[in-house]
């Protein structure tokens, strides 16, 4: 088996150049590659176009990375957390391409899976059609939408193996399974990692095959945005 | 009077029918799970991956990787299961959600709904809501009858930007339950308890269809 | 939770009608949905088109139906390990349609995902080509496929629940996920059912809100086609 | 000498590289995997679902789930990683798999191939091929140089159905290795043992291109 492990977050992420486009995992604050957000912190490297459901909020996750300028473009379905994201928008400092969220994950499958365009509805008759094909299929209207890829994919997964297999956990999958397939260089971040052969061939969610560099995470806050709970 | 938010939800509810799965959207909608009868076997899907929602945790079951697509904690039920947003978004689009209930800003009256945006204030995204009311067979909306300022949402069309286009079937308001008209116009089916028809005939600015007596709401 | 259990293959497949459009699960033989194809040949409905990647052998799996004549219609990738399927085909009694296995599995996706058509390389310049459009993307030559949908997917699980949560084992697991989707109604042969809440959530392949009913399987043969091993 | 399937198969494993994803096809190209060095890190790929293709199994291993392309039974590895045709091809088609290895009955000079059909007396099906051939950022052939009947493989242009247009890279028969030119043309790399190079003219009806001394190989 082809050995994937890297020794830190900032080793994976040393060839990350300003301007690369980047997906980042994650649904709200929920499995997002915190590691992998800290090491572009201290690294600074800048102009990024980063490619994630959501922005973080002011104080974590990619709205940490707003705060310091390093994002030039966010491509998202979801941005509505986040009082800077808004400030750096409305002020034209930040591009914003909002995208519908179903269109959004299978854009991102497509690029992984090697399908340069697809149809859906969402969107037909909005302003999000503006300037994009529309067919009808079945008496029904459809856009054409287009993959997306990305120079580096950044996810962060429960376990991992040393080639690279990932299981995530919960509702922490989202988009990382997609993301994973549509990075060129992808780099996983997992909580547990393990040697080859310790996961179940069976339950893996992310084959090694589209990782390139695996490393321990280390210090995960997994901050909770909307605390709900009943009594016992 | 008029409907507070838990009773709007709880009209909603009577709506759901049995072996349905069904898809609630952020505020008054996650309301709605509160109020479906025990006996009807129903799956809750939430797009970020997981379907059969259970009831908010207790603290010692607070789990960050699990939460519903308003970012709240939540458990499952007996029989849930978890996937990629890929996947959810197939069972949407590809119509395996039966019932999707969402929150509007705007109804139009040959069924438009807006709900995403308000050009130069407010830009948070559509999130799932294109893609739910795209391809959902029955899409019933919650809201209030009138913004805060007493402009009827219920319009002859959508001014705000619009999610989808001819795809609402049912809104209940604090005000009434009405239907989409397939040849336009907003049909009022049921009042509010003690609201009169000429108090939602004022708070209407789309077509409104009223045909017999109206009966007030039952729970 | 939905309880979508049925007592056996023939009370889950009796609404099965005569010119029906069938998706069968399995690759060769193996994951194949051998109590369904015993109930179908005991209604012995007829002038089925069947979706499967194969069309089983001789005297076993689909081949079975070939031999009582119940197909009308193969849509199939590879069919080289049936004579009796060779001989109905080249007599002119069965119609074939042959499709590249990578596009017929992402046809069969699109019809549960709600994607009409799509774009794939595979066939470009081939004679799978003819009739298709041809569309050129990032300078590489694309085909538009649409989605295949089904009256019934017929498929077999490891494990599955009352809710229809499937968990397929080894590669039996192949074509039947997506079947599983784009089945109008969808049968589940499990060889271990079990009730609601006994599957992890985590390692569920096919989701409830795909399966209409479901049952316990009984019989199994998995027959193997080549079965090669080593000294120890 | 010519080669015989082995040595075909061993002479490809030279083309192997150090941690590359591999898709091997019926035939001779499964046999390929026996003679991959053990120190290079690779993985095969199974088109049905698996990556990390084992050895076949031990009479006590054997699993009729668990199949490789062939459907022959075999084994899995440390580190191999199950899923459905859907996402097997997405790996496929998204040229996540660095070396595709598969039989051909016909290949051209321009490098199409032909290995699915012959007109009115064989129809198998392409199974995977045509997803292969067109996405696999490297194809290699493994063949004979020429059929039973004498007749060369190695063509102007094919005769029987393609299976991918301008997509094989290298050809390795029983009688040498070819790469096809860009420019159209099966360019000589190496001879098998013994082999002359007018033999392999002799053997190939296509643009054969030679330049300098051709080598014979080793293994």
């Amino acid at each position: 088996m082809i050995n994937k492990v890297v020794a830190s977050a900032d080793e994976a992420i040393q060839d990350i150049q300003d301007n690369a486009v980047l997906m980042l995992g994650g649904f709200g604050l929920s499995g997002i590659p915190e590691n992998g957000i800290q090491a572009l912190l201290r690294k600074g490297v800048k102009g990024l176009t980063c490619i994630s459901n959501n922005a973080g909020v002011d104080n974590f996750g990619i709205g940490l990375m707003l705060k310091t300028r390093q994002v030039k473009k966010m491509i998202s379905s979801y941005v509505g957390e986040n009082a800077e994201f808004e400030r750096q928008l409305l002020s034209g400092e930040l591009e914003v391409e909002l995208i519908p969220q179903g269109t959004l994950a299978e854009r991102i499958r497509a690029g992984g899976a090697g399908i340069p365009a697809f149809f859906t509805p969402a969107g037909y008759g909005t302003e999000v059609a503006e300037g994009k094909e529309v067919r009808e299929f079945n008496g029904k209207m459809y856009l054409m939408e287009h993959w997306l890829k990305a120079d580096f994919a950044l996810v962060k997964a429960w376990k991992g193996d040393t080639a690279g297999n990932l299981i995530f956990k919960g509702t922490a999958r989202n988009f990382s399974p997609m993301m994973a397939a549509a990075g060129k260089i992808t780099i996983a971040e997992v909580e547990e990692l393990v040697p080859a052969g310790e996961l179940d061939p069976n339950a893996i969610h992310t084959p090694g095959i589209y990782v390139q560099r695996i490393f321990q995470g280390k210090d995960y806050e997994k901050r909770i945005e909307q605390r709900t709970v009943r009594q016992k | 009077m008029a409907l507070d938010k838990n009773q709007i939800a709880q009209r909603i509810a009577k709506e759901v029918q049995n072996g349905q799965y069904i898809n609630l959207g952020i505020g008054i909608p996650t309301l709605v799970a509160n109020y479906i009868p025990d006996e009807l076997e129903v799956v809750l899907q939430s797009e970020n991956g997981l379907l059969g929602i259970g009831p908010f945790p207790t603290e010692d079951q607070i789990d960050a990787d699990l939460i519903n697509a308003g970012k709240q904690t939540v458990t499952m039920v007996k029989g849930s299961a978890l996937f990629s947003s890929a996947e959810s978004f197939a069972m949407i689009r590809g119509e395996h959600v039966h019932l999707t209930i969402l929150g509007a800003m705007e109804v139009s009256e040959n069924g438009d709904i807006a709900n995403w945006k308000i050009p130069g204030k407010m830009v948070k995204g559509m999130g799932g809501a294109m893609d739910l009311v795209a391809s959902a067979e029955n899409i019933i909306v919650a809201m209030q009858h009138c913004s805060k300022d007493g402009a009827s949402k219920l319009l002859p069309q959508c001014e705000l930007p619009i999610t989808g286009i001819r795809c609402v079937k049912k809104i209940v308001t604090d005000l009434a339950v009405l239907e989409i008209d397939p040849n336009g116009g907003f049909r009022l089916l049921e009042r509010a308890p003690g609201v009169s028809v000429e108090e939602i005939k004022a708070a209407t600015a789309g077509k409104l269809i009223i045909e017999g007596e109206v009966p007030e709401m039952t729970f």
